[in-house]
């Protein structure tokens, strides 16, 4: 029953990236068609994971032994949570391929590289169903990001290049050790077979541990979260709509798809930090943006706190708040992918992004005003869009039994709208401050159809979720099974 | 004749005496020569314990050819004793040489009880003349020789060219 | 008087060096002194003849004067020797400039140790062998003790604290090393050929024995071998056409310019030790040493048959002196860096290719 | 039916989105007719919907449509199931009805209103926005909707307040309104999710009847759920703690303030309190927390209306002062009589708010009262229709005013009298509320209309256009008529009370004599009538503004002025600590979890640097330790 | 024939000697010889440990040391060569900076 099509996925754009890394005649012009051509490829061939609905079973299964005598096998498969986060990723790429012919003029080939590499790589995190083949791809999707911002980036970007990897690289060594003790111990690296594995508590407490720790670098969660605003002010635009849109969800889906089902008693027992922590994070994180003076920076913050969001979601060990989570990781992808582009365009008009540098440009931008006022609103959560029914889900799920974090959460909500009317009015509003405001061309008819798909989709999910939810809420239902029956006993 | 054991103390003694003088004489050339002297007594040292063939090779290849090759450089370079050479480096190291050579002699005794047996039997068990050795050396050990005649010539080419002197054209 | 003291220490080592002999102490002194005393003799009548045939060569007489026709010469030069003052530069190290001519004396004497004068003497129901100690490594210890040679050269070139001196030491130490490579293996292709003996050693009694059993000498057998082995025995001993090292105008006299009397005449002593060892070695290994093909030496019985052994022996010796001589008013001298040029790249190669030679010729068995 | 209401709730989007798609080609006027015309329709649909209801038997008055499922999650008791839909009862339909007939009014005028301004076209797109949220909010099928309509409205009120985005003032306060009203929301938001742990459903039709019900079997439910929804409403209908943004709010254009700010939005609180009353009712001493703020804010706002000079901000306070009172209604119990509040204020507020849009618009802008005077000669006909809202507001007889503010202060009158002492206080608070209501009503018209012209020279105002005058006029008949026709129990035509008492918790409190009843009304019209002849002859005649302001008390001229100095308060408690704490929160970041992660970087180098000193290139160190070593192996080996 | 012992014990001597040489002395030639006299102590060991069993194979062992210690001279002695020309010394401690 091998279906090739998550090979294809994941085959396809890494074919076209060693294609383009040997050709070095290629002019800049073609070379970036082509990766448009392939990222848009692979993006309609991924439509049909979200089509097929097994009832929160896996779909497009792909299974070949790879390494047989550590019983490691190449076997893929997308089930509810990873097929949304898949379509994601192959939809925001070829926004991102687009976004670059603004701002990436020189070694255009080499940018073209590194995206189809990146996203061979976060394809296959999210379509791997072995433990091992998962930490490969974890790793993988890694070099081409630190390459995008140590070569693309802006001033301090080795800096922030290498803080990043350092970071992430620090986080998943521990999470190595975990792998290859379980996958010592159950014989098999497949995940079926681990969830099965009896584990004694101590033991499991360190995996949990072990893991958690990678993914919370990942997420980030909040004392981890310091190479994030500095990624991200570093970044060229294409990487920071990856890296906010996709790379940060890597660390979300491990702990729904790695901690939670294979360390259930662990999990129920950590959940109590991990909400503390997610609440600070929800907090912090709005705080702190709030504080920024650099447009980016005060996105990133916001990234971390709406991942607080999720995670808060995640280890309420609700299926209402759990597929909330889901849902949310989805929106943030697209709302802070919409909110990087824009800040691009800007960037790419004004070069510079101190908030206090703007001023007034609704009058001389009315398209970008509506395009940002709209990004603002799904990013702080107003109803009619999509961001709401994520948070919404997450805090009505979590109010159940953990009152006090969802309350708590809650005034993220308030503090959210705070900041990022603060940022919309420093931009769009008041008086014109910057000299050359009048010269700024509004959006051009490319940059509109970049973040058409992405509006589309947020009025989308704002107003049915009902179908991206009922394929999302199965899977998460078999995930938190034994977690839930753990919560049960308590 | 006189007998082995003083020939062997005779020797020994040469041999040793030499090495005081190789290490605490100032003047590389009198180093040298001193050095030339043990080798002479390690010579005969070996010819005491039956290996003609080897005390002849170590004369003719340590005392005849390594030792004026010596020379050869000390003179070259013109080199004359430098002025507060002696032994440098003073205490702490001659005291780790002095243990070294007291562990090397009192660890083997003490370890290896045969060795203290009494004299071994006077008669000569078997000498080491030329020809057993190379009966030895072109059976059992043909593939070192073999090896070893490469790394001559390795050595051979490696110390003509690093000794060149550079051409004009060349730069060091 | 260091002279002295270096002759003395020159016995000693000769005794010490093949102590494999088991014989009485006293015999083997009294070989020692004969072939002391021998060689001792054949030296001053090297330098005469030396002086006579050269002279007699240019058509001039030499020296006549002292004695019947100039014999008592060599006396008179060795008074010279012991009553001239000796000169010591200053900064000088004392007992290396007297230790180096005796270096160089010591090794050229020691050579004669190993030589075999004649067959075996039987007296009073013993059997002597003729060789003051017929060591079980032979010719090595000749290879040996000329390698020793060099140090005397050299040491005395640097002992004289001049540069031309030094110069003069380093060139001629130089030459001798490179010819005693290609001295070595054109050894090495005797020993090869008269390698039928058993035990693999190096003794030269049982080379000429072979020679004496097979019938032929190995000059015939090696005549490449004898050419390249007499050629790299005139570059040992620094004798014409390779006597560049003192010649050398712009040298002065090479490393003994700077020795006088006693220590000067051990240097020249050394130098014709070393022709007369040399001589005596090539008669062993290539002209049957002591054999003589139609006089069946073994057969005349008695000391008188081994007295003529020896009488054969020295009758070659001297005859190969005189080839010496001949050969050095005859060719020209050699500049330094053709000899060291031909020393390389000819004489190295030849020896090589008569190894190659003496190799086939000891396995098809010729004859 | 649920055509009716999908069409009440399609229609003004369908405006909403093509007025704002084609905004660029559309000129003000043909936007704000094809929009007054979608509210016209949407008012026809909501009468239809209305006679629908009253042909309907008394109990089962309501009508549920769902249109689409939102989301269906959860099993079992942690199920939630939320679809989009509609549902009519009474106490919708009511709101809707005056909502959309104020607000096709307010359309109607606002189109020549906006005639001459730039971005006409926006304007409408956002009043059609801002009409759909409302009537999401309250037509909605559950509270889910109910909240999509509350954010929605607030969000459009920040459109509309930041129309003219140019202006610092108006960004400031659309972005203050905003999250003001947030702040409510959040609360409301929390509400939501306990009152789907404690009832598992979000659903009105499910919700009010549960909610009755457990209200009959006198189960108590904790006052802090009640709480959540009343810092929701306070938000929304700015009372005390949460009313600074509607002031300010008074940026935005006229027809903005009228219809959001008087009309429709501020009464949202008002509909939630009524929507959840039983479960006010049943959570003990909420309603007392609702009464005693409504009334503290009642007369709070009425003190500083009083020394107002802009004419819309004095309209401002004077809502806020109003809402108190409905809200002071509610907290009595008498959810009915707060409704029938609602309406008729509507109807005056919106006129008044609209005759003073007419004044300034005639005056080009200007909005000083003490600039103002003797307007009523050039504009006769608003100067008459306000003073029609203004008798309303001040509550004398014949207009609706009275009759539903003395319906209030008789309410607290007979709980007072039935033995709640503490309603004695309520009922004093009313009454003096009244009194400066008429007080400075009297003071806005006398200054506005009556006394010396002080207009500067060269401005001469002229009598507003045909579609500003209409609305005046109907709305001067509905003040008029308003109070009669709704609330005399006598005419039985269309009592509230009656028609909405069934949605509504009942109120259990012992009629009054009549005797005593009639006593209090004649009371409340003489304390009206006397208060508006002091304030009119005060302020009549050419009094300096100096001798005005030391004539009340001069010491407490300040602080009215100066509005308390709320807003000030407001800053040091909340904002400027919050902002600090951003601050610091930002320093923490870089220097602590940042250093951390630095330091840990700079500690290898140290260590690089420990390590360094035993390479240093001699010889013998390296010929020493080889030695050592070799000993140490050989002590190893043989030891 | 005397004792196999003394013979180990003049070796261990003589390669004290060469250790002592080797650590102390700055001038590298002298150093060289040290290493020199070490290696001619392992020689006598060899020797002196055949004659007991097999004694060819000693001298056999002995001749190769031989053979490359000649090696190793030869290129000691060319890479001193080039250090004096680079250094105009011969003391070890002359080459102590390890940057080029």
């Amino acid at each position: 029953m091998n279906d090739p099509l998550l090979v294809l996925l994941i085959g396809g754009p890494l074919a076209a990236a060693l294609l383009l890394a040997l050709l070095p005649g290629l002019r800049p012009e073609p070379a970036r068609l082509l990766t448009l051509l392939v990222t848009l490829a692979t993006f309609a061939a991924s439509l049909p994971l979200l089509a097929t609905d097994a009832g929160g079973g896996m779909t497009h299964g792909f299974d070949a032994p790879w390494i047989a005598e550590f019983g490691i096998r190449f076997s893929l498969g997308v089930d509810g949570i990873a097929a949304p986060l898949v379509v994601l990723t192959t939809l925001l790429m070829p926004l991102v391929v687009l976004a670059s012919y603004g701002h990436v003029h020189d070694r255009v080939r080499q940018y073209g590289v590194l995206l189809l590499a990146m996203e061979a790589g976060m394809i296959g995190v999210f379509a791997a169903q072995d433990l091992v083949l998962f930490y490969v791809f974890f790793e993988m999707s890694l070099v081409p990001l630190y390459l995008l911002i140590g070569v693309y980036g802006g001033a301090r970007r080795t800096y922030a290049a290498l803080k990043f990897f350092l970071f992430t690289v620090a986080g998943s060594l521990p999470l190595l050790l975990a792998i290859l003790w379980l996958v010592q111990r159950a014989g098999s690296a497949d995940l079926a077979v681990l969830k099965q594995l009896p584990l004694a508590p101590g033991e499991q407490g360190w995996l949990f541990a072990a893991f958690a720790a990678a993914f919370c670098v990942k997420v980030p969660l909040v004392p981890l979260h310091t190479w994030l605003p500095d990624a991200h002010v570093e970044a060229p635009t294409g990487g920071s709509v990856i890296l906010a849109g996709v790379t940060l969800k890597m660390g979300t889906y491990g702990l729904l798809r790695f901690c939670l089902p294979l360390f259930p008693d662990a999990s129920v027992r950590h959940a109590p930090l991990l909400l503390a922590l997610a609440v600070i994070g929800i907090l912090y994180g709005a705080l702190l943006a709030w504080a920024q003076k650099d447009l980016k920076k005060i996105i990133a913050y916001s990234s971390v706190s709406h991942l607080g969001f999720v995670v808060l979601g995640l280890f309420a060990v609700q299926t209402t708040a759990a597929s909330g989570a889901v849902l949310q990781m989805v929106n943030h992808g697209l709302s802070t992918g919409a909110l990087f582009l824009l800040i691009g365009m800007i960037y790419e008009r004004a070069h510079t992004r101190q908030l206090a540098d703007f001023g007034g440009l609704a009058r001389t931008m009315p398209r970008f005003a509506v395009c940002l006022v709209l990004a603002t609103l799904s990013s702080i959560g107003v109803p009619g869009l999509n961001g709401f029914v994520g948070e919404f889900l997450i805090l009505i799920g979590t109010w159940r039994d953990h009152p006090v974090a969802a309350g708590c959460a809650s005034v993220g909500v308030l503090l959210g709208a705070i900041y990022m009317l603060g940022l919309v009015k420093g931009l769009l509003f008041g008086p014109i401050v910057h000299p050359k405001t009048a010269t700024w061309r509004d959006l051009n008819s490319r940059e509109l159809l970049l973040l058409a798909p992405l509006f589309a989709l947020m009025f989308a999910i704002g107003f049915a979720p009902k179908a991206l939810l009922d394929r999302i809420e199965p899977p998460v239902q078999r995930m938190l099974e034994a977690p839930r029956l753990v919560q049960e006993r308590r | 004749m006189l007998s082995e054991r003083t020939a062997f103390l005779i020797f020994s003694v040469i041999a040793l005496i030499g090495a005081v003088n190789v290490i605490t004489r100032r003047h590389p050339v009198h180093a040298a020569l001193w050095l030339v002297g043990t080798f002479l007594g390690v010579a005969g040292l070996f010819l005491t314990l039956g290996a003609g063939l080897l005390g002849a090779i170590q004369v003719m290849v340590y005392a005849g050819a390594i030792m004026v090759l010596f020379l050869f450089v000390i003179l070259l370079l013109n080199l004359d004793a430098p002025p507060d050479e002696g032994l440098s480096f003073a205490r702490g190291a001659s005291l780790l040489a002095a243990v070294a050579t007291l562990a090397l002699i009192a660890l083997p005794l003490a370890r290896a009880p045969e060795l203290r047996a009494a004299a071994t039997p006077e008669s000569p068990v078997a000498d080491a003349s030329a020809g057993q050795v190379a009966n030895v050396l072109f059976t059992r050990y043909a593939l070192p020789f073999e090896v070893v005649s490469l790394l001559l010539l390795i050595a051979m080419v490696g110390a003509i060219h690093l000794a060149r002197r550079p051409r004009r054209d060349e730069t060091v | 008087m260091t002279a002295l003291l270096a002759a003395g220490i020159a016995v000693t080592t000769a005794l010490a060096a093949p102590p494999a002999a088991a014989e009485p102490a006293w015999l083997m002194l009294i070989k020692v002194l004969v072939a002391f005393g021998i060689t001792m003799t054949i030296v001053p009548l090297l330098v005469l003849a030396e002086r006579r045939v050269s002279a007699w060569m240019q058509y001039r007489v030499g020296p006549n004067r002292v004695g019947i026709g100039g014999s008592l010469q060599p006396m008179a030069d060795l008074v010279k020797m012991l009553f001239k003052e000796e000169l010591r530069p200053d900064g000088v190290p004392p007992f290396l400039f007297g230790a180096a001519p005796a270096i160089a004396a010591i090794c050229s004497l020691s050579m004669m140790a190993v030589v075999p004068f004649g067959g075996t003497l039987e007296l009073d129901g013993r059997s002597i062998p003729l060789v003051v100690a017929d060591a079980d490594i032979g010719v090595l210890a000749v290879l040996a003790l000329s390698s020793i040679g060099v140090y005397g050269i050299t040491l005395g070139g640097w002992a004289s604290n001049s540069k031309y001196s030094l110069l003069g030491g380093l060139r001629s130490s130089a030459q001798m090393i490179s010819y005693e490579l290609s001295l070595g293996i054109a050894l090495l292709g005797v020993l090869v050929v008269s390698g039928s003996f058993e035990s693999g050693s190096f003794r030269l009694s049982e080379i000429i024995r072979f020679q004496a059993e097979s019938g032929a000498w190995n000059v015939l057998r090696l005549p490449l071998g004898f050419a390249l082995f007499t050629i790299a025995v005139f570059a040992e001993t620094n004798r014409l056409p390779f006597d560049l090292p003192e010649a050398e105008p712009e040298l002065v006299g090479g490393y003994h310019t700077e020795y006088s009397s006693m220590r000067f005449g051990l240097f020249f002593l050394g130098e014709y030790a070393a022709m007369v060892a040399g001589s005596s070695v090539i008669v062993c290994l290539f002209l049957g040493g002591w054999h003589c093909p139609w006089l069946a030496t073994e057969a005349v019985v008695g000391p008188g048959g081994a007295l003529v052994q020896v009488a054969v022996f020295l009758a070659k010796v001297l005859a190969f002196l005189f080839f010496f001589i001949h050969v050095r008013w005859t060719l020209p001298r050699l500049r330094y860096d053709q000899l060291m040029k031909f020393g390389w790249t000819w004489l190295l190669p030849l020896s090589l290719l008569n190894l190659l030679w003496a190799g086939a010729h000891a396995a098809l068995g010729w004859f | 039916m649920s055509t009716v209401g999908a069409l009440l709730l399609g229609l003004p989007l369908a405006a909403a989105t093509l007025i704002g798609i084609l905004h660029r080609r559309l000129s003000t006027r043909t936007a704000g007719t094809l929009a007054f015309a979608m509210a016209a329709t949407c008012f026809g649909l909501a009468v239809a919907a209305f006679t629908h209801l009253r042909g309907l038997p008394e109990d089962a008055r309501h009508v549920a449509a769902t249109f689409w499922s939102f989301l269906e999650l959860g099993r079992g008791d942690a199920a939630l199931t939320l679809d989009v839909g509609v549902w009519l009862d009474p106490l919708s339909v009511t709101w809707a009805l005056f909502i959309t007939g104020v607000g096709s009014l307010i359309f109607l005028y606002s189109i020549s209103y906006m005639e001459h301004e730039a971005g006409g076209a926006r304007y409408f797109a956002c009043l059609c926005l801002f009409l759909f949220s409302m009537l999401t909010l309250v037509l909605g099928k559950n509270l889910f909707l109910t909240f999509l309509g509350w954010e929605g409205v607030g969000l459009c009120s920040y459109l509309l307040i930041g129309f003219e985005y140019g202006k610092e003032t108006a960004a400031q306060a659309g972005r203050k309104a905003f999250l003001v009203n947030r702040i409510g929301d959040v609360g409301f938001l929390l509400g939501m999710f306990w009152t789907w742990k404690l009832f598992g459903t979000l659903e009105h039709g499910e919700l009010t009847p549960k909610l009755a019900a457990g209200l009959a079997a006198g189960i108590a439910l904790p006052p802090l759920l009640a709480l959540c929804y009343f810092v929701g409403a306070c938000g929304k209908s700015a009372q005390l703690p949460l009313f600074v943004w509607l002031p300010d709010a008074m940026a935005g254009p006229t027809p903005v303030s009228a219809l959001i700010h008087a009309a429709t939005m501020v009464t949202a609180g008002i509909y939630l309190l009524c929507r959840l009353s039983s479960l006010f009712v049943a959570a003990d001493w909420a309603l007392d927390v609702v009464a005693f703020t409504g009334a503290a804010t009642a007369l709070f706002a009425g003190l500083i209306a009083l020394r107002q000079r802009d004419i819309k901000r004095v309209l401002a306070y004077s809502t806020v002062s109003q809402l108190g009172y409905m809200f002071l209604a509610c907290g009595l119990g008498a959810f009915a009589s707060s409704a029938f509040h609602v309406v008729t204020h509507a109807f005056f507020k919106a006129l008044l708010f609209l005759g003073s849009g007419a004044v300034i618009h005639a005056l080009h802008g200007e909005q000083d009262l003490w600039k103002m005077g003797g307007l009523k000669h050039h504009l006769p006909k608003t100067a008459f229709a306000m003073r029609i809202g203004a008798f309303a507001l001040a509550g004398i007889a014949p207009f609706a005013g009275f009759f539903s503010k003395d319906e209030i202060l008789g309410v607290a009158f007979a709980r007072a009298y039935a033995g709640d002492p503490a309603c004695w206080v309520l009922w004093g608070a009313g009454v003096l509320t009244a009194a400066l209501t008429a007080f400075y009503s009297a003071r806005m018209i006398t200054l506005c209309f009556d006394g010396s012209s002080r207009l500067d020279a060269h401005s001469h105002p002229h009598e507003a256009p045909a579609p500003m005058a209409i609305p005046l006029n109907v709305l001067a008949v509905l003040s008029l008529v308003g109070g009669i026709g709704l609330g005399f129990e006598a005419l039985h035509w269309l009592p509230l009370h009656h028609w909405l008492a069934p949605t509504l918790a009942p109120l259990d409190l012992p009629p009054l004599p009549g005797a005593l009843l009639w006593g209090l009304m004649t009371l409340a019209f003489l304390i009206a009538v006397l208060f508006w002849r002091i304030g009119a002859k005060w302020y009549s005649g050419d009094c300096e503004p100096a001798r005005a302001a030391e004539l009340t008390f001069p010491r407490f001229a300040g602080a009215l002025a100066g509005r308390f100095f709320v807003d000030e308060i407001y800053g040091a408690l909340i904002v400027r600590p919050l902002r600090f704490l951003a601050a610091l929160a930002l320093q923490f970041d870089v220097r602590v979890v940042d250093g951390a992660a630095r330091g840990l970087g700079q500690f290898a180098a140290l260590v690089g640097t420990g390590v360094r000193i035993v390479q240093n290139g001699t010889v013998q160190r390296y010929a020493f330790w080889m030695v050592a070593g070799a000993i140490a192996l050989l002590w190893l080996a043989l030891g | 024939m005397a004792p196999q012992s003394w013979y180990l014990i003049v070796s261990a001597l003589l390669f004290g000697l060469g250790i002592v040489g080797f650590v102390t002395r700055r001038n590298s030639l002298v150093m060289f010889m040290s290493v020199e006299l070490m290696l001619n102590a392992a020689n006598l060991v060899f020797v002196a440990a055949a004659r007991d069993h097999v004694p060819a194979r000693g001298s056999a062992c002995a001749l190769f040391v031989i053979a490359v210690a000649a090696s190793e001279v030869a290129v000691g002695l060319a890479l001193v060569l080039a250090l004096f020309r680079l250094k105009k010394s011969v003391d070890s401690d002359a080459v102590r900076e390890l940057r080029a």
